[in-house]
């Protein structure tokens, strides 16, 4: 098959299929939820297909070309091989689960149309060679995660998603001022045009600025990140799958894709990003030792963990960026597991307050167990995969001289262990204080020890990644040496 | 040939991986394995010991991280030596924990432990290494918490501590990689710069902390109380110790170059002396005898860092011998107190007494062990130390002050503690106490021997194992083993054991019993306020760090609900203002807004004509 | 051939009024409707060459100056698609039987006074068909004659009345220095003559004239009134083509093709265009009443169309009549929604509505497909279209007047979240369980129009290809 | 010239006092006024087929239905009426003061008035203009006279049904 | 167009002007509906001068009268239109005071 049309397929097999879901869904529910499945899955076999062209070295593209330079383009180099991939495994994990979690609630069509449509502008996304396309996918993602974070459409869901759509359209709207500022510089929105251009001038401050407000909206970092544990009153495969695995990951993927991959930025500008993330992290990881309700603490130590992700990518050598772009791997892995399992957790208990949870390890063993392998992959404990990518931060920081910024996201880091250990005993250990809560779905409980066992194995058998890694970075230019 | 070392590794994983998949219930299968499995790796552990092994193959190349192994003398030693104490202390538990139902999973934990302390100590390259080292958090943590049920937060405290400390080993490996240009431990040699002393400072926090130095001790005298009691004698009482100290020794003898003028060498002495004097401290006030234990596991480090922290010969000799005495008669310590727990039910020492009768064997080999730790001849306590003190003598006298005021206030707790234990009247609930059975005594046994052996016999340990790890340029051919080569320090030490003995029998006499013995130092008009306060964990680290995190952390939260007030309240109002303003022109009546037109005309038009004539 | 876009609603409303009234009133909905779906056939799957093609049966008798280029043709249809959906709403929403009759006749009236709108070429007929088109619509908002129905027709009337006044002096003071009336004529003049203080006086004039009609802040006093007070139909016809026909499509020909381009009279356009974005969309943001908030809204995305205008690049005035075709189709469509709120429910005020997503799943999806296009989120043709305009702004250098079109975006959406959630969302109020979906006729145009705003964003290049490019030729 | 300067003044006095008047009825005559002044200057100015339709549309017609208008709606009482002119008198006061003020601002400005009228040029006729030139005009007004129509059957002949 | 013209126009612009301050005046500041109306009317007077005065000026009479012919009769059928709201908001407020035409604000 013509592997430019794989590029195609990848981005359209879910986004179709999402618009058909809703109609299968009139027929048999059962053959629905299959099919979404199966859309997903489609995506990620593809996207696996694409890895070993990829890793020959080879970029492929697909190009049409249209009016007013919207030219649609779609290329699939290392970095967006990677992140296709890993959005689309982890997807059609949560969607998965998703089959036992949501098959009670209404609305289900909607869900799942919204579920596959997401992935599908993730996919559109992280393959779009354009900056245009580019804002048009990430407008998408933003779109159908409102309708997914107002799911149950009570009033302060809605509220609460409606905050997080508006504070991510806002950046993003920033950003589009960006894009166009540099449309104006180079005279073009395809990003290898972009890319040639910038070897020659520099790149103009404010349009780094407005982007990084689209990106620092998006990946909620701060001063634009509360609306991500405010969105925690979504459905826990939405949470999951939005606020920990894929969405917050948009924005830490167009940083690399243009301020790595097509231009170089000033050093100033790392300082600056660096300095904003490490607050970041270090408030997130404050908010999360002070909070109650386990999803909030999650999103806060995601808000966290997207620091130490930037912190990665600003760092910007080599080591760094891969340690940056693994990061987003193994916390994607992990963390969804936490939120899957915070899922299961709330399902079976109705509780999120973890003053009154305690004493669950006793009736919820393999949530438990899980739940513990995910979270000591966020802190970053070998053998699990969070260990590598956060060594490779540090290594890559210390290397570039940075010692005094990672210094401070050690700090951040040892915040993690204690935050997600008390989350950890406040909800396992302790005396029970709820009736006794089993545990319901075994497909659920399933595809939380699933991600856990990934997190496990992402670090045993991390060369594999990490060698994928290193040739996402190889291309990019915008490295400090 | 070479991937033998895998072995090392296979063994202990792979029984501790069929120990958690065999049923639990049953006797006999986990038995079975936990001590095939300690027994093979012993006897690999043995038959490779004289031969120099390297293997490796690269792993993550992207990261420089190779899977290179190699068992040389110093790794071989403390491979050897953790391999037996695993296999003693699996006999052991095997008995101990007999009827407990976390058993299986204990030993499961247990293999794993195994396997990756192997792995760390095997380890040639940092990441390596730190990928094994705190790979066993994770088996810590478990191990901890299967204790009693409020283990887990103790389990939580051991975590985070160590967690945090080996999150500083690993920017310690990331900077020395940086600086070295290389992982490879064995091409490493750095020289103590600014950079270079910050690494070896990262370096050093993981390897203190693993060994249980103040300040990151706090979590073991919590464990002693909450864990299985073999944890105890398994981890921090001897495996902990040997990769602990094993790796500051390598740090400080091979990767850096240490010496004695430099700060660092000061600043570890510094941290040795506290130990010793604060641990012991709080042992000596202890009424449990586990707890007491677990004080002078964090006191004799102490003596360790302090030996290798001088950085001269004798002391560094001194501290690698203390390593392994330590981890002999403290396992040995920890197993008598686990016969007693076993037997008596308990550890309270206020609810023990006049045991020696019941239990002779375990008496025994608890005074041998006793009389080790306090540093009496001939016992190897007793030939560790001097080395220690002539180091420490080298450097500076108030060092071996320290230590010499440690040796006092450690005999006079294992007095009280044997005094208390063994001796006095037996108590009534105590009478039908019977000796430990067999399969508990051997390994006390064995071990209360080798503290004999490496006493009576120090040139064995000394010459063989410990002072090739200095290599002959560094010895210039001296030799420490024999009896100690000044007799001064020996008088010393003497006078000091004599004077322990005296304040025993006066705090006896003065407080009515072993148990008090120590009540007169313990309610001392300035030292009552302090202890006091310690009891309370006033002066924990770790409660004083999560104290000073939650304040942070409370700081933050104020900073994220002060960004959040943004969002939702400040400019949620200004756009309401702005509307209700906006609202509020429209009157309703059409007048004004022919107004707005009309003067939006007129200033069109002026706006036009003006463009003009400009 | 042209002609028999005005001609032919001419002579059905001729027919159907012809004393046989009684059989033709059951005919006269289907006639209208076949008109308008014509119409928009016509307009969308045939090139401007069908129009100017003549027709010879009355061609010696009649000689009529009209013309269709792509913009004109871009209006045929949006007038079409907005008259068929105001059609098929007031079917279901104007029960009377002689009230609906009138409607109908009045509907076509309006076709008619729109296409010569948007077809002739002479400023003076321009007048004419917008006078028709405007007293058309008066007679319309007062159909029922409610009392605020009637209050907003006079507030109509009277400002309507001030901006033909300003008009006509502008078209007089164009036939004094240009000696006629028309288009090209006046183009011709003003090229040639130097900028005098009467042509810009005309100028100002009749902008101001045309910012009346179209609503644009701060001349839009009577809008909010009339569209929130009309029959639900006649507020679809009201704000999706009637201000957009004869303010914003007219405010594009003269001041964008007939008066200039004319760097004043695009700072004016500039400013007046932010602040209608602006100022629109904060007041809507503070509305109780449904069709009031679409009402400020529709002001605020004229000041999108106003402003691309202003940018005065042929980029920027695509963006414009890009965006007043989708205005048209998506604000057309929150009004058909809103028309079957109120007609389920019986009230518009949203304090007293809420959750009707559950009982209205498909007003509910459509709307939301409405807003969205509305706030430009992809992938909806709203989008295309105000990229397009920011862009083209900030390639002219306007990058102020840019970041406030862009950062407006996030008000708007603002308002219609708000919206969104007090009416749809939430929990059902207690008086509301027994509201249904609404039935056919009122899903049909929404369904229609939701599938057009779709299919436009998603298919936006072959749109633009095969509609649009030809714009620039 | 001059007397057209008068007729112009006599127009602007008449608009005023149409306006400034009490009574609707004598502001519906004054209208009429103005407008048969209007056909006046209309006439002056060689637009005499336009000055026909003025004088009988404007003057005539319009004054009818605003007289009747005025008819309809019942009168007020007389204190009210009383009350009413005082409130007017406030308000418009201020209008011949504007007007004064504005033609002065004018006179000032511009251009004097009186250069003579120029011989009247041989247009074209009007008839060929409006029916060859502008046919589309024409049928605008069918148009709007039948939207009239409507508006007429819908605003009174329904009222009369109601009634 | 030449000066002269331009001259004679503004011999006739003022009133023009005046006209319209009076018509503009008197919608704004009256409190009656009719009078309302009144005020447009005079505005439109204004605008047939004009144009009259713009064909007159420029020759171009004819094509002014064509214009003010549509204009008058676009001029009847909005004041018709404008009469029957009139008397409908007669009917209902029962008065024709313009200050109660304050229903629907903000």
């Amino acid at each position: 098959m013509d592997n430019a049309f794989i590029l195609l397929e990848i981005v359209f097999i879910p986004i179709v299929g999402s618009l058909l879901l809703p109609l299968f869904g009139l027929i048999s529910s059962r053959l629905r939820n299959f099919l979404a499945l199966l859309f997903v899955l489609c995506s990620f076999a593809l996207s696996l297909a694409l890895i070993p062209p990829v890793l020959s070295g080879e970029t492929l593209t697909f190009s049409k070309q249209l009016a007013l330079g919207f030219n649609f383009v779609l290329v699939a180099d290392g970095l967006a091989v990677f992140m296709a991939c890993v959005s689309s495994f982890i997807s059609a994990i949560i969607v998965l689960y998703s089959f036992d979690y949501i098959s009670h609630y209404e609305n289900r069509n909607e869900y799942y149309f919204m579920m596959v449509l997401f992935l599908g502008s993730m996919m559109g996304l992280v393959l779009s060679g354009n900056l245009i396309f580019l804002y048009f996918f990430w407008e998408m993602t933003a779109l159908t995660s409102w309708r997914l974070i107002g799911f149950f459409r009570e009033k302060t869901h809605v509220l609460k998603a409606n905050k997080a759509f508006l504070v991510t359209i806002f950046g993003a709207l920033a950003m589009l001022v960006g894009f166009i500022i540099i449309y104006n510089q180079t005279g073009s929105f395809d990003l290898a045009v972009i890319k040639e251009s910038f070897k020659t001038i520099p790149v103009a401050n404010l349009a780094v600025l407005l982007i990084l407000a689209g990106i620092f909206s998006k990946s909620a970092t701060l001063p634009f990140h509360t609306w991500l544990p405010d969105a925690g009153v979504a459905p826990s495969p939405v949470t999951a799958m939005l606020h920990a695995a894929i969405l917050v990951k948009i924005g830490t993927y167009v940083f690399a894709r243009l301020f790595l991959a097509t231009f170089a930025l000033v050093t100033d500008w790392h300082t600056i990003i660096l300095v904003i993330t490490a607050a970041s992290a270090l408030i997130a990881a404050g908010a999360a030792m002070i909070e109650k309700d386990i999803k909030r603490i999650v999103a806060y130590s995601t808000i966290s963990q997207i620091g130490f992700i930037f912190f990665g990518l600003a760092v910007g050598n080599q080591t760094a960026v891969a340690g940056g772009l693994l990061y987003i791997m193994m916390h994607g892995l992990a963390k969804a597991g936490l939120f899957l399992g915070a899922g299961v957790i709330e399902q079976n208990t109705g509780i999120r307050d973890i003053t009154k949870l305690g004493g669950l390890i006793r009736t919820m063993p393999v949530t438990a167990a899980a739940f513990l392998g995910c979270s000591l992959s966020v802190m970053g404990i070998p053998p699990f995969g969070g260990f590598f990518s956060k060594y490779l931060l540090f290594s890559g920081a210390i290397s570039s001289g940075r010692i005094a910024i990672a210094l401070v996201f050690l700090v951040g880091a040892f915040m993690t262990i204690i935050y997600l250990f008390r989350l950890f005993n406040m909800v396992f250990m302790g005396e029970p204080q709820t009736s006794r809560a089993k545990e319901k779905s075994p497909m659920m409980v399933a595809c939380v020890m699933l991600l856990a066992v990934l997190s496990l194995a992402g670090g045993i058998f991390i060369n594999y990644p990490s060698h994928f890694v290193q040739v996402a970075v190889q291309g990019m230019v915008g490295l400090i040496n | 040939m070479d991937n033998v070392l895998l072995l090392f590794l296979i063994v202990p994983l792979a029984a501790g991986i069929l120990a958690l998949l065999v049923p639990g219930k049953a006797r006999g299968p986990k038995e079975l394995i936990i001590l095939a499995a300690t027994f093979l790796n012993l006897l690999i552990a043995a038959v490779f010991f004289k031969t120099g092994l390297t293997y490796s193959f690269p792993w993550v190349p992207g990261i420089g991280l190779e899977f290179s192994l190699r068992l040389y003398h110093f790794s071989a030693f403390i491979i050897l030596a953790a391999a037996a104490f695993a296999f003693l202390i699996a006999l052991y538990s095997i008995v101990s924990l007999a009827e407990k139902p976390y058993a299986k999973q204990f030993f499961a934990y247990f293999l794993i432990t195994l396997g990756f302390v192997n792995g760390a100590v095997l380890a040639d390259n940092l990441l390596l290494l730190l990928f094994f080292w705190e790979g066993q958090l994770i088996t810590l943590f478990l191990m901890i918490s299967v204790g009693n049920k409020a283990a887990f937060k103790t389990a939580t405290k051991a975590l985070i501590i160590v967690g945090i400390t080996d999150l500083c080993l690993m920017v310690g490996i990331a900077l020395t990689g940086h600086l070295a240009g290389t992982l490879t431990i064995s091409k490493i040699n750095l020289p103590l710069d600014a950079l270079g002393g910050m690494a070896f400072v990262f370096l050093m926090i993981g390897a203190i902390s693993k060994a249980g130095s103040m300040p990151f001790h706090s979590w073991i005298p919590d464990a002693a109380v909450d864990a299985p009691l073999p944890f105890m004698a398994f981890l921090p009482a001897s495996l902990e110790k040997l990769i602990g100290i094993y790796l500051l020794a390598r740090i400080s003898l091979d990767m850096f170059q240490l010496h004695p003028a430099s700060w660092i060498s000061t600043m570890m002495m510094i941290i040795g002396a506290v130990t010793i004097l604060l641990a012991v401290m709080m042992a000596l006030v202890q009424t449990d005898y586990k707890r007491l234990l677990s004080y002078h596991a964090i006191s004799q480090v102490g003596y360790m860092v302090l030996g290798i922290g001088t950085a001269v010969p004798i002391g560094i000799v001194g501290g690698l011998f203390h390593m392994i005495n330590h981890a002999m008669y403290k396992s040995c310590l920890f197993l008598t107190g686990g016969a007693v727990e076993k037997q008596a039910g308990t550890t309270s020492l206020d609810k023990l007494g006049g045991l020696a009768r019941k239990m002779p064997i375990t008496f025994a080999c608890f005074i041998v062990a006793a009389a080790a730790i306090s540093g009496a001849p001939p016992f190897n306590g007793f030939f560790s130390k001097e080395l220690v003190y002539d180091g420490a003598l080298e450097r500076g006298f108030i060092f071996y002050l320290a230590a010499v005021a440690g040796s006092f206030l450690t005999a006079a707790s294992f007095l009280k503690l044997g005094h208390a234990a063994y001796l006095g009247k037996i108590r009534e609930e105590n009478r039908n106490v019977k000796e430990a059975p067999l399969l508990m005594l051997i390994p006390m046994v064995v071990i209360a021997l080798g503290c004999i052996v490496f006493g009576v016999y120090n040139k064995l340990p000394l010459q063989a194992l410990i002072q090739p790890i200095l290599g002959p340029e560094r010895l210039a051919g001296h030799s420490f083993a024999g009896w100690p080569a000044k007799a001064a320090l020996v008088i010393a030490t003497f006078v000091v054991l004599a004077a322990a003995f005296l304040n025993h029998r006066f705090g006896v006499r003065k407080n009515g019993s072993g148990l008090k013995a120590s009540d007169h130092i313990h309610y001392a008009p300035i030292l009552r306020g302090i202890y006091d306060r310690a009891e309370k964990r006033f002066f924990d680290p770790y409660d004083i760090g999560l104290k000073a995190v939650n304040m942070l952390s409370e700081i933050a939260w104020q900073c994220d609900r002060a960004v959040d007030w943004i969002y939702d309240t400040l400019v949620v109002r200004v756009t309401y203002a702005c509307t209700h303003q906006i609202k509020k022109a429209h009157n309703g009546n059409y007048a004004t807004y022919l107004v707005w037109s009309l003067v939006g005309f007129l200033l069109v038009v002026v706006f036009l004509l003006q463009s003009v004539k400009m | 051939m042209t002609s028999l876009l005005i001609l032919i609603p001419l002579f059905s409303v001729m027919v159907l009024n012809l004393p046989s009234r009684t059989m033709m009133r059951r005919f006269a909905f289907w006639l209208s409707l076949t008109l308008a779906a014509s119409q928009v056939c016509l307009a969308a799957f045939f090139g401007t060459g069908l129009w100017s093609s003549p027709l010879d049966i009355y061609g010696s008798f009649f000689r009529f100056n009209l013309a269709v280029d792509n913009l004109s043709r871009i209006m045929l249809l949006s007038v079409g698609i907005v008259v068929l959906t105001a059609i098929l709403v007031g079917r279901e929403t104007i029960k009377d039987e002689n009230q609906h009759f009138n409607f109908t006749n009045l509907m076509l009236l309006v076709l008619a006074g729109m296409n010569g709108v948007v077809t002739t070429v002479d400023v003076f007929s321009l007048y004419v068909f917008m006078e028709i088109t405007a007293v058309a619509s008066f007679v319309l908002i007062a159909l029922q004659k409610e009392r605020d129905a009637l209050e907003a027709s006079f507030k109509y009337i009277v400002f309507s009345a001030l901006a033909s006044v300003m008009m006509l002096s502008a078209i007089a003071l164009l036939l004094m220095t240009s000696g006629g009336t028309g288009f090209a004529g006046i183009s011709q003049s003003l090229k040639s003559l130097p900028a005098n203080p009467l042509t810009l006086l005309a100028m100002g004039l009749f902008v101001c004239g045309l910012f009346i009609k179209g609503g644009a802040m701060p001349f839009h006093g009577w809008l909010p009134d009339a569209y929130s007070a009309a029959p639900a139909p006649v507020s679809i016809l009201l704000a999706g083509i009637v201000t957009k026909t004869l303010g914003i499509y007219t405010l594009i020909r003269i001041a964008g093709f007939v008066l200039g381009p004319n760097y004043a009279l695009n700072s004016i356009l500039l400013l007046i265009g932010a602040l209608s974005i602006v100022a629109g969309a904060l007041a809507a943001l503070g509305q109780k009443d449904f069709k009031r908030m679409l009402a400020y809204s529709s002001i605020s995305q004229v000041g999108y169309i106003v402003i691309g205008l202003g940018c005065g690049t042929p980029l920027g005035i695509f963006g414009a009549v890009f965006h007043l075709f989708n205005h048209s189709v998506f604000k057309s469509l929150l009004f058909a929604n809103s028309a079957a709120v109120e007609s389920q429910t019986g009230t518009r005020n949203m304090e007293r509505l809420g959750g009707l997503a559950e009982r209205m799943p498909r007003t509910g999806a459509t709307s939301i497909i409405g807003f969205l296009s509305a706030a430009g989120i992809p992938p909806l043709a709203g989008f295309w279209s105000k990229t397009i305009i920011v862009v083209a702004l900030w390639q002219a250098g306007f990058r102020a007047y840019s970041s406030v079109a862009v950062m407006a975006g996030a008000i708007t959406l603002a308002y219609f979240l708000s919206m969104q959630h007090r009416v749809f969302f939430g929990k059902i109020k207690e008086e509301l369980k027994s509201v249904k979906e609404a039935n056919f006729n009122l899903l049909l145009p929404a369904l229609f129009l939701a599938a057009i705003t779709v299919g436009v964003g998603i298919l936006f290049p072959f749109v633009h290809d095969t509609f649009i490019t030809s714009f620039f030729r | 010239m001059p007397i057209d300067i008068i007729i112009l003044i006599l127009l602007t006095l008449a608009a005023l006092w149409t306006v400034m008047s009490n009574s609707l009825l004598f502001a519906a005559i004054g209208l009429a006024l103005t407008s048969a002044i209007l056909t006046i200057v209309m006439f002056r100015l060689n637009s005499p087929l336009a000055a026909v339709f003025e004088l009988s549309v404007c003057a005539g017609l319009i004054s009818v239905v605003f007289i009747s208008v005025t008819t309809m709606t019942q009168p007020q009482s007389r204190q009210e009426v009383a009350q009413h002119t005082r409130d007017r008198l406030g308000r418009f006061k201020f209008l011949p003061l504007i007007i004064i003020l504005v033609a002065l601002a004018l006179v000032i400005l511009n251009l004097k008035p009186g250069a003579p009228l120029p011989t009247p040029e041989t247009g074209e006729d009007v008839r060929n203009v409006l029916w060859n030139q502008r046919p589309l005009d024409l049928i605008g007004q069918v148009l709007v006279l039948l939207t009239g129509v409507f508006a007429v059957v819908i605003f009174f002949k329904e009222k009369s049904k109601d009634e | 167009m030449n000066s002269q013209a331009l001259q004679l126009f503004w011999s006739f612009g003022p009133f023009v002007i005046l006209l319209a301050v009076i018509g503009i005046y008197c919608i704004l500041v009256t409190y009656n509906l009719i009078r309302a109306l009144i005020g447009i009317e005079i505005l439109i007077k204004a605008v047939t001068l004009l144009i009259i005065v713009a064909g007159y000026v420029t020759g171009h009479t004819a094509l002014a009268q064509a214009l003010v012919i549509t204009l008058i009769v676009i001029e009847v059928v909005v004041i018709a239109v404008a009469v029957g709201v009139v008397l409908g908001l007669h009917q209902h407020n029962d008065s024709l005071d313009i200050r109660k035409l304050r229903n629907s604000k903000g």
